[in-house]
C-alpha cells in the first residue's frame, strides 16, 4: 500500500513524473506499433467477412477503436481537468493539455472512417443523427479546450485552469454520445461490444480479436503520445526551474 | 437588494446605449433579407426553412452580444465593485444574465414574428415559436455568462466565445427549431418544449457556478 | 476596532509562473498607513489586487484577524484600482448609488450629493461619468470611500491624475481616516510626502 | 454552523435540486420518445405530415422488392409487422439494403398512398458475424 501512495506522490511532482515516464516511452511505442501492425493484418486479411456487409465492415477495426478513444481521452481530460482545477496539480494540467490534440485527432478519424463506412452501407456519407452530431460536438469541445488554452498564452497556469473549466463543462456531452443510439432511434447501430454481456454484438472470436487488439494498440499509442507531449509541456512551463536545467546538462 | 441593484444598473446602462438593443434586431433583419435573395426561392421553400432560420438568427444575434457581459465591467473596474462587495458571485452572475436577457433576449422574442412573417412561417406556429424562444433565450444568456467570463480579459475573444458556447447551444437549437418544425407539420411540440425546459433548469443551476469559477480564475 | 488586523506574511505573487517580487511581510493595524513603492512592473498593483481579494498569492498569504474570514475582510475593506469602477454611461449620482447599494448600504439622494460635494463634485450629480475629466473621475471613485465607511482602504496610485488641491485634500482625508482608527494600504511610486507619513514602507524588490 | 458553511450547504442543496429537476424533466420528455421516424403503423393511421418530406423507418418486407416495368424505379414494402407502406424509389440502393433488414427512407406520401422516396438509407444492426455462422443461425431459427 505504501508503495502505491509513494508512486502516486512521485507522479504528482513534475521532476519525478518526467524521470519515471522517460523509461516508459520506448516500450509503449514499440507495443503500440506491434499491436497496430498485428491488428491491421489480422483484421484486414484473417478476420472472416461479415454476413451482411462483406469486406466493407473491416473499417470497423479502425472506426470503433478510434471512437472509443475519442471518448476515453475526453474522459481523461475531464478527470485531469477536475484535478487541475481543484488541486492545481501541474502534472494534471500537463496530462490534460497533452491529451487534447490526440483526442481531437481520434475524433476526426472516427468521423472520417464513419463517413467512408456510411456511404456504401447506409447510402450516405453523413446523416445528422444524434450519434454523429454529438461526436461532431465532441470535436468542437476539443477545439474549445485547446482554443482557450492558446488564447491565454501569456499565463500558462491561468490558461490551464480555464481550459480545465471548459473541459469539465464539456463532460456533459459524454453520456449524450454514449446513450445517443438508445435515446433516439436513429440510423447508427448500437454498441458492438457490451460490457454487461448483452445479447447482441460480435460473438465470433476471429472478428472480436482484431478489434480488441486495435483497441489496445490505440490505448498504447495514446499513452506514448500523451506522455511524450506531457513531458515537453512540463519542460516548457517549468523552464526556469532547476530540475529542467539539470536535465539539459545531463543530456 | 444587491441582486436588484445590479440588474437595474445593467438594464439602465443598456438602455442608455440603445444601439446595443436594436442593433441585433437590425442584424437579424439584414440577414433574413439575404435568404430570399440568395435562395431566389418562392414562399414554399422559405416556409420549409423558416423554423430553422428564425431560430438560428435568434441564436446568432444573441451570440454577438454575449462577449460584453463581463468584459465591459472588467475593463472599467466595476467588476471589482460587485465581486468584492461580499455578494455571492453566482447570484451576481444570475443578475447579469437576467439583465442581458431583458435587453437582448426579450427584444428578440418580440421581434421574432416579424422575421417569421418575412419567411412565410405558417401562422399556427407563431405561438410555439415565441414560447420556445421564451424558454431558450434565457439559456443563451446564462451560458453566455460562462463564455463571457472565460474570455473577459482577452482582446479578441468573440470568435473563441462562439467556439466555446456553440457546442453547448446545439441541443437547444435542435429542440427549439424542432418544436417549431413539429408544429408546422401539425404534430405536437410538447416533447421538444419539455426538453427545452430541462435545458433551462440545468443551465440555471450550473451556468452561474461555472461563470463564477471562470471569473475567479480570471481575476487571479 | 483593535481586533481587525491585516496580517500579510511572506507573500509573493506570480505572473506567468514566475514570482514578481521578493516575499513581503506586513502587519497593518487600525490607525496605521502602509505605502507600497517600487518601479513600474515591480508588482505593486498585483500585490494590492491580491490583498483586496481580486488575485491570489503564490506563496504565503494574508491573514485577517480575528477569524480570517474572507467575508469579514471584504466587509471591512474597499479597493480602488487603476480601473476606477465608474460606469461611463451612468451619472455620478447613479454610480455612487450603485456602489453604496451593492455594498449593502441604504442611502438617500441627499447623502449621495453630500458625498459628491465632499470630493468637489458639487453640481455634477447628473453628469455622466463619461463626461468628467480624468481627475474628476478619480474624485468620483474616491467619494465611495467616504460613503462606504470601511476600515481598510486599499488604494492603487490614488494621487495620479489629481491636481494640487486634490492631492492635498486626499492627503488630509487619509490622515483623518487613520486618526479615526482606520487603516490604509496604498501604492505611490514617487510621492515623497506620503512616503514620509507612512507607518510601514514596503519597497518591492526583484525576487 | 458557521455562516460560510451554511451558505455552502444551501448552495450545494440548490445545485442538487436543480440537477434533479432537470433530470426528471428530461426523463419525462424521453418517455414521450421523440422519434426521428414515422413507423408504418403511424402512417397507416394518417399520422404523418402532408405535402412534406418526412422519415419513414421500418423493415423491408421479405419478397416485396420488385423492379417496375419500363422504368428504373423500384418498389418495396416497409413494415413494422403491424402495418405496411409501399415505397417507390429511383436510384442506387445502398449495399446493405436487404429484404428483412432495417431501412430509413426520406420522402413524401403521394395521394395514391405510395411513399415516394427521395433517399433510401439502410440501417444495419450491431451484429457482425461470418456468413457461415449466419447460415447456421438461420437454419436454427427455421427449425
Amino acid at each position: 500500500m505504501n508503495k502505491i501512495v509513494k508512486f502516486y506522490h512521485e507522479m504528482g511532482s513534475p521532476p519525478s513524473f518526467y524521470r519515471i515516464t522517460g523509461h516508459w516511452l520506448k516500450p509503449l511505442l514499440i507495443l503500440a506499433l506491434l499491436l497496430t501492425v498485428y491488428g491491421l493484418i489480422d483484421g484486414l486479411f484473417f478476420a472472416p467477412p461479415d454476413y451482411q456487409q462483406g469486406d466493407s465492415y473491416r473499417i470497423m477495426f479502425v472506426h470503433v477503436p478510434a471512437a472509443w478513444m475519442s471518448m476515453f481521452i475526453y474522459f481523461i481530460i475531464g478527470v485531469s481537468g477536475i484535478i487541475a482545477f481543484v488541486w492545481r496539480m501541474k502534472v494534471a494540467e500537463a496530462v490534460m493539455m497533452a491529451s487534447a490534440p490526440i483526442g481531437a485527432l481520434f475524433t476526426a478519424l472516427t468521423l472520417l472512417t464513419g463517413m467512408l463506412w456510411g456511404k456504401p452501407m447506409w447510402g450516405t456519407y453523413w446523416d445528422w443523427d444524434a450519434r454523429m452530431t454529438s461526436e461532431l460536438i465532441l470535436l468542437f469541445l476539443y477545439i474549445g479546450v485547446m482554443g482557450i488554452y492558446s488564447a491565454y498564452d501569456d499565463d500558462p497556469r491561468k490558461a490551464a485552469r480555464l481550459a480545465a473549466l471548459v473541459a469539465i463543462i464539456g463532460l456533459i456531452n459524454l453520456p449524450i454520445i454514449r446513450y445517443s443510439v438508445e435515446w433516439w432511434t436513429s440510423i447508427h447501430q448500437g454498441a458492438s461490444i457490451s460490457i454487461m454481456g448483452g445479447n447482441s454484438g460480435i460473438k465470433e472470436w476471429s472478428m472480436l480479436r482484431p478489434l480488441l487488439v486495435m483497441a489496445l494498440a490505440t490505448k498504447f499509442y495514446y499513452l506514448y503520445s500523451m506522455l511524450h507531449r506531457a513531458r515537453s509541456y512540463l519542460l516548457r512551463t517549468e523552464q526556469n526551474k532547476s530540475w529542467v536545467s539539470k536535465q539539459f546538462i545531463e543530456n | 437588494m444587491r441582486f436588484w441593484i445590479l440588474l437595474q444598473r445593467d438594464v439602465l446602462v443598456a438602455w442608455r446605449k440603445k444601439s446595443n438593443i436594436y442593433q441585433p434586431l437590425v442584424f437579424q433583419l439584414l440577414i433574413v433579407t439575404m435568404f430570399p435573395l440568395g435562395l431566389g426561392a418562392g414562399a414554399q421553400t422559405l416556409q420549409k426553412i423558416a423554423p430553422a432560420v428564425v431560430w438560428i438568427l435568434a441564436l446568432i444575434s444573441t451570440l454577438i452580444t454575449l462577449e460584453n457581459i463581463f468584459k465591459d465591467d472588467y475593463e472599467d473596474g466595476s467588476l471589482a465593485l460587485y465581486t468584492l462587495s461580499g455578494m455571492s458571485l453566482p447570484v451576481a452572475v444570475i443578475a447579469k444574465a437576467a439583465a442581458h436577457w431583458l435587453t437582448t433576449g426579450l427584444p428578440v422574442i418580440i421581434f421574432a414574428p416579424v422575421i417569421a412573417v418575412l419567411l412565410h412561417l405558417p401562422a399556427s406556429a407563431y405561438g410555439i415559436l415565441m414560447l420556445s424562444l421564451l424558454i431558450a433565450t434565457p439559456i443563451f444568456s446564462l451560458l453566455g455568462t460562462v463564455g463571457s467570463a472565460l474570455i473577459m480579459n482577452l482582446k479578441n475573444g468573440g470568435m473563441l466565445l462562439s467556439v466555446l458556447i456553440m457546442p453547448l447551444l446545439a441541443p437547444v437549437l435542435i429542440f427549439g427549431a424542432g418544436a417549431v418544425l413539429e408544429t408546422t407539420l401539425g404534430n405536437t411540440p410538447v416533447g421538444h418544449i419539455t426538453l427545452l425546459a430541462g435545458c433551462f433548469v440545468l443551465s440555471l443551476t450550473l451556468a452561474p457556478l461555472a461563470a463564477a469559477a471562470a471569473i475567479k480564475v480570471n481575476l487571479e | 476596532m483593535q481586533s481587525t488586523i491585516l496580517h500579510i506574511s511572506h507573500a509573493q505573487c506570480q505572473k506567468g509562473g514566475e514570482p514578481l517580487f521578493a516575499p513581503v511581510d506586513l502587519v497593518l493595524q487600525p490607525g496605521e498607513m502602509a505605502v507600497v513603492a517600487g518601479n513600474n512592473g515591480s508588482g505593486k498593483t498585483t500585490l494590492l489586487e491580491a490583498v483586496a481579494g481580486l488575485g491570489s498569492f503564490c506563496q504565503g498569504g494574508i491573514h485577517f484577524a480575528p477569524d480570517n474570514n474572507r467575508d469579514s475582510w471584504l466587509q471591512h475593506s474597499h479597493y480602488i484600482g487603476h480601473s476606477l469602477g465608474n460606469k461611463a454611461s451612468l451619472t455620478c449620482l447613479e454610480n455612487l448609488h450603485f456602489a453604496a447599494t451593492i455594498n449593502g448600504i441604504r442611502t438617500n439622494e441627499q447623502q449621495l450629493s453630500d458625498g459628491l460635494a465632499q470630493v468637489g463634485l458639487h453640481g455634477y450629480e447628473y453628469h455622466y461619468a463619461n463626461d468628467l475629466s480624468a481627475g474628476q473621475k478619480k474624485r468620483l471613485s474616491l467619494s465611495r470611500l467616504l460613503l462606504l465607511n470601511k476600515t481598510f482602504w486599499l488604494l492603487d496610485e490614488p494621487f495620479v491624475n489629481l491636481d494640487q488641491t486634490g492631492c492635498d485634500w486626499l492627503f488630509d482625508c487619509i490622515s483623518k481616516h487613520i486618526s479615526q482608527g482606520g487603516a490604509a494600504l496604498l501604492t505611490a511610486h514617487d510621492n515623497k510626502r506620503i512616503h514620509q507619513q507612512a507607518d510601514h514602507f514596503i519597497q518591492l524588490q526583484r525576487p | 454552523m458557521t455562516p460560510t458553511r451554511k451558505k455552502r450547504l444551501i448552495l450545494i442543496s440548490l445545485v442538487i435540486m436543480g440537477v434533479a429537476v432537470a433530470t426528471a424533466i428530461f426523463l419525462t420528455a424521453f418517455k414521450d420518445n421523440i422519434m426521428f421516424f414515422k413507423s408504418p403503423t403511424e402512417v397507416s393511421q394518417n399520422d404523418y405530415p402532408e405535402n412534406r418530406s418526412f422519415r419513414l423507418g421500418g423493415m423491408v418486407k421479405e419478397g416485396s422488392l420488385q423492379r417496375l416495368e419500363n422504368s428504373l424505379k423500384i418498389q418495396f414494402t416497409v413494415t413494422d409487422y403491424g402495418a405496411d407502406v409501399t415505397v417507390e424509389y429511383e436510384g442506387i440502393l445502398p449495399d446493405l439494403f436487404r429484404e428483412g433488414q432495417g431501412v430509413v427512407t426520406i420522402g413524401q406520401m403521394r395521394s395514391d398512398n405510395i411513399f415516394a422516396a427521395e433517399e433510401v438509407l439502410a440501417k444495419h444492426d450491431e451484429n457482425y458475424m461470418p456468413p457461415e455462422v449466419a447460415d447456421v443461425l438461420q437454419t436454427e431459427v427455421q427449425q
